[in-house]
């Protein structure tokens, strides 16, 4: 049991760290840093990610033979945290980590030779189609209709809280082919253009006043076959493969650095606050160690399932416990309208918190992850 | 021991409660919010017409009916149930309570246009950081000739971009941190020397950054007796937060029942939303915490004509205690909407939000609970 | 609105305090103010109560007829927060709150002149027979068999929880009947003696340690019909009765009294665990005026219902709170075993946070009340 | 970068965790708790000798096998899970520890007692207040020809009823608050002059206060250097906060695995209890507190060889985050098992109350907060 990094991860440490000193600009760390919402906005998003690309660094987690660096665990573990550290913009891991995996693992050559290379330039950007109106933590409930007619899905419906679909060229999308069976059963994966005639992209406007979602309209848009992934109606399986590769994600590298900043701000504040930030503060240190062990322990399906969802509730609602630190911190200036922060840097404590409210709702709302959390322990 | 309401208070809240409920829906309000100006036109002159509201809580001497702070709580409440963006607190409980406090002819004048409708108010009393301590502000006012003239900066002064007066507080004698030496000043904010730098408020509202440089100031425009108006400042301040107190608690009964409606019709898994346990109790804590913060804003209400430390114990209790709530009502509702709840559209956000400005308005939770203990331990 | 006491209230403070100057000694006292459980034992509570009643204050809620002292609400409120602030022994509400209003709405003439005056008197101490060893907050489903046999019932099973049954001697309990209708029908309410012939009461040991418990073993006990409360298989109704009598019960005063102890001893303690006092001071505030609406406010049954479950939730875990500052304040002294503390004054604080762990589950778990609660604000 | 336990170690866990789950039911363990010893006969001896156990984490040159900070945690989350009585902290994490840092004949003589099960130890460095600033002790002891005289109280030492020696932090030289003049003696409790109080512990385990008048100490009882123990008993302080820790992590886990059992078992109105939404949910937050608990455990173990600055943050993070995770899971399983989680027969209330005297020991949350506090500031 240790938790040093040897010396041959310390030297790839001071890589990384040469690289961000180099190639990421003020411009970029100022959108970093002040990103109120879950991900940076395109352009500057895309721009930051295609300086990864150049280094080799875009898909760092990908196979070798599909562009992936071969990094240790420790190594992928470092990457985030310096990437966090500098502040570097969040990265929507719709792209690279979502469809990415499911095409490597289910696609046909085709599919992987068209869509994998400009994934990783960062020429394609990726919306993800899981949620509907009356469809949210209850994936499988899902409607939106995809009939087959020649070599095409019609698609009729709609999916909600599409995250940055305004800056995405391309979607994928759980359909429903079939109603006959189950919920799980019937319905597909599927890859298409969001270009496509028919779609239409209508903002929503969050309580933070950002717009980062949208709802998907879809009415008779034809999407060629080409786009299944898997078997027609056999989507559950390829949703579920990603949710557990979903699973690599680690909340604490980018807390820590809030949490920095804030400690940075805090000297001569209230001492209760100053005890709520000490609080956190040690909180974290817990939450970083375990992650730590989700990265590197050994671990079956089983506690590999649970953990995931542990890592879910404690991550987001330590986030949003840091992110009310800002507020509180903040004072009475917290009440001035946020004014597009990534852009001016006005207002991000407040737009900060109040996008973070939506950390225990998105992705599996976490009362759902306490019910698989009991629903693993009981069985 | 008296916890009833006369018949003239359940009448006042029966028909402003209707009135708003014609008058006030919130797609109104929320494109209102958006206008240049941020109000509703014409509903502050109906308040102050058709309901005769303005008047009701002043003292009779003063062309009010008397009311009180148990009216103002039973209106900001039912303002609170809207999330009503008019500035029944800036104008009517701090402003037109420290005009009739005051008194003296400059005080009538303005304080009969207040009534009618004609005038908004807006104070800045504290400064950053002096919330809970107005002895450290730094604004300076000095005697020149007959007047005064007025140097410093008051940020986020709510109401400010509305006022047609405003109430600001300088220190006119001695050092930062005496009791003394604060006075009060009617101020026209078109005077030459005055710069607004107005902003919108997560909640809707308006307010302003106000710079003084070198104001000049008619001798009239002192309110009350020359470096005594602490004390008066202070006392405005704990009837200011039992206000908003009471707002919140309107707020919050909003966003529960909102929250029984939505999970009440909301399906998730083939069941309502409501018939999950852990739903259903994460309401019923909302509705404690509720009832907790309604006892508190009663408390700290009927407590703001007692003495000093009492009231001050009471108003800070309140702040805390309805901080509390609010935060765990507000995130409550949110996340019971679920995404929903995350959205400009749905009216959540906006009482989420509002009740995030009553938090941090004259002292946050951490920093009423610092007040409240160092006011036991003088007292025990 | 108005949070002051009248002239005429003023004075009638001055009367109980005056009476307590002169009647409640400082052993009396000692044992209130070092009752680590909900009340204080025998023989000084029987002492305590007669004292009571020679001033006939022994029962002052009961009808004047009976021997109640006709008070106003006030008076009431008044009498319970000076008999708290003076440290009186708290006195179990078994015998003069639960089982006499049942008696009084319920009982016959015969019952009544039997048993009243001696409850008034203190003679008799009654022990409540609800709980069972598989029936807790779920009360309907009761088991203890009684069945007719001539102008007895013979009792076979137990009761479980029963508080202080080793000091008690005569038992109130709702025993089954019938068992062929819903649960809730075939239940009857039964009053006896504690010395009949196959009662066995055996002692329940605390995790304080203390003796306040205790199971009650029936075998072939038999029990005269005369002790019947309302009809056979009506006890339900009688039960539901008493519920609703109980509601009166205020947590605030004695919290009081615990809180202002705590504060005196805290000057110069750990800044954290002053504001957590200081937040348990105004949380008290607001439930102090919670339980004075719930005195003065006209309310209906539904307004009276949710209201009560209200505040045996926030007094119980508030009640838990002072407790547990308690522990706190007394920092290592705190894992000394206690030793009988309302006699040596010894590990206090521990043995009440102990005991009080079991407020949010007694009278109804506080996951039941806030199922009550839900209901009523759904339907 | 490594979160793996080597073979040694998993098998020391995997025959630990057989040798109690034979030899430790918990009516013996709390038979034993209620005799005039306070201890289970036989089992302090089996722990040396059948698993050789007292040896495994103290240093090879002092004839331990070298395991460390990492076989103790193992160790103290194995006797955790049973609630254990035996001295392990006391003797051998404190105890056995200090002695071999000191080194010098007399400790290498008693360690060797130690490691065979003959001797266990009891420590008292800390007085009241000043668990977490040993500087500021008031016992002391002067310099007597040779010898020592030793004067001073010391309450509530765990084990010490126990214990055949005694290892006593006094002041030799300097004033309160001096970082030196601190020095650290082996005493023997049956020397004259000493007065061991003995009580019984919420817990279960036996505790002296003990009181030395003008007690005559030899010159050997010193250990280590005059005056210099201060960083010793700092570190010493840490190792026994990470394995306490480690402990009540064990304990936890006992707990939630008991409260699973039981309400999966339980009926509440016609259901399992643990079919009841908010049950679910409040064991799925005991678990997680647990996991975030034995993540502390991890980092302020491997810490404990680093650094003072980054050790003493880890065990003050890893202090608080175990007392909030021990008051909730400790807490909860109580409230989960209803009123039989309240009897002194089930196991439920005995572990609750370890988990109370761990959370008091070395320091409680608030005192590890704002020590973290005030070492984050000095950092920063």
């Amino acid at each position: 049991m240790n938790l040093d990094f040897s010396p041959q991860e310390l030297a790839f440490r001071n890589e990384v760290r040469a690289f961000l000193a180099e190639q990421l600009t003020p411009e970029f760390a100022f959108a970093g840093r002040n990103c109120a919402g879950i991900y940076c906005e395109l352009p500057i998003a895309r721009d930051w990610f295609r300086v990864l690309a150049a280094k080799g660094w875009s898909v760092p987690h990908w196979p070798i033979e599909y562009g992936g660096t071969g990094w240790t665990p420790a190594q992928h573990l470092i990457f985030k945290q310096e990437m966090a550290r500098a502040d570097a913009p969040p990265l929507s891991p719709n792209s690279t980590h979502m469809v990415a995996p499911v095409i490597i693992a289910f696609g046909t050559d085709e599919q992987k030779a068209h869509y994998l290379p400009r994934i990783r330039s960062g020429e394609d950007w990726w919306a993800q189609g899981y949620s509907e109106p009356n469809s949210g933590s209850d994936l499988a409930s899902l409607t939106l209709k995809a009939e087959r007619d020649g070599d095409c899905y019609v698609l009729n419906g709609s999916k909600i809280w599409t995250t940055h679909a305004h800056f995405s060229n391309r979607m994928f999308c759980l359909v429903r082919t079939d109603r006959s069976g189950k919920p799980q059963q019937g319905i597909s994966f599927l890859l298409f253009d969001l270009d496509l005639p028919g779609i239409e992209v209508s903002p929503i406007i969050s309580i933070s006043g950002d717009h980062e979602l949208n709802q998907v309209f879809f009415n008779n848009v034809r999407v060629p076959v080409a786009g299944l992934i898997g078997q027609e109606n056999d989507g559950w399986t390829v949703a579920k493969y990603l949710l557990r590769h979903e699973r690599s994600s680690m909340w604490s590298p980018l807390l820590r650095a809030r949490l920095e900043r804030i400690k940075a701000q805090s000297a001569g504040c209230d001492p209760a606050l100053q005890l709520r930030i000490a609080r956190a503060d040690m909180r974290l240190s817990a939450l970083e160690v375990s992650e730590l062990r989700m990265l590197f322990e050994e671990m079956d399906e089983t506690r590999s399932s649970l953990m995931s969802s542990i890592s879910k509730v404690s991550g987001t609602e330590l986030r949003q416990e840091i992110t009310e630190l800002g507020v509180s911190l903040a004072g009475r200036d917290a009440i001035r309208m946020p004014d597009r922060p990534e852009q001016t840097g006005r207002g991000v404590a407040v737009a900060t918190y109040l996008n973070d409210r939506a950390a225990s709702i998105y992705a599996g709302a976490n009362e759902v992850q306490r019910d698989i959390i009991a629903k693993i322990m009981l069985r | 021991m008296d916890f009833t309401f006369t018949e003239e208070q359940q009448m006042l809240r029966a028909s402003l409660r209707r009135f708003l409920a014609d008058r006030y829906p919130f797609d109104q309000r929320l494109a209102a919010s958006r206008s240049a100006n941020g109000l509703p036109s014409g509903v502050w002159a109906a308040l102050a017409n058709e309901l005769g509201l303005l008047s009701v809580g002043l003292p009779e001497d003063h062309g009010g009916l008397g009311g009180g702070a148990v009216d103002h709580m039973i209106i900001m409440e039912e303002l609170g149930r809207v999330v009503a963006l008019e500035p029944y607190l800036e104008t009517i409980v701090i402003g037109a309570e420290l005009l009739s406090r005051c008194g003296g002819t400059t005080a009538q004048g303005v304080l009969a246009g207040v009534v009618s409708g004609e005038i908004l108010l807006a104070s800045a009393f504290a400064e950053a950081g002096t919330e809970l301590d107005l002895s450290h502000i730094a604004t300076r006012a000095e005697r020149k000739g007959e007047g005064w003239r007025l140097s410093g900066r008051k940020t986020l002064v709510t109401g400010a971009p509305w006022a047609s007066q405003l109430l600001i507080a300088a220190r006119t004698s001695g050092a930062s941190g005496d009791a003394s030496g604060i006075s009060l000043f009617l101020v026209d904010p078109a005077l030459p020397g005055i710069t607004l730098d107005c902003c919108a408020t997560i909640d809707g509202r308006r307010a302003a950054d106000i710079a003084f440089d070198d104001v000049h100031l008619a001798a009239e425009a002192l309110l009350g007796e020359e470096g005594k108006a602490l004390p008066l400042l202070d006392e405005v301040t704990d009837r200011a937060i039992a206000a908003l107190c009471a707002e919140a608690v309107g707020a919050m009964g909003h966003l529960l029942e909102a929250t029984v409606a939505y999970t009440s019709d909301r399906k998730q898994f083939g069941r309502d939303l409501a018939s999950f346990q852990v739903v259903r109790h994460r309401m019923a804590d909302m509705l404690i915490e509720i009832e907790l913060a309604t006892s508190a804003v009663y408390m700290s209400t009927v407590r703001l004509d007692g003495p000093a430390q009492v009231r001050k114990l009471a108003a800070s209790a309140a702040k805390a205690v309805v901080c509390a709530a609010a935060r765990f009502v507000g995130q409550s509702a949110v996340q019971l909407h679920g995404a929903m709840g995350m959205t400009d559209e749905l009216d959540i956000g906006h009482y989420f939000k509002r009740l995030m400005v009553i938090s941090a308005a004259f002292g946050d939770a951490d920093a009423h609970c610092a007040r409240y203990l160092s006011l036991s331990v003088d007292k025990g």
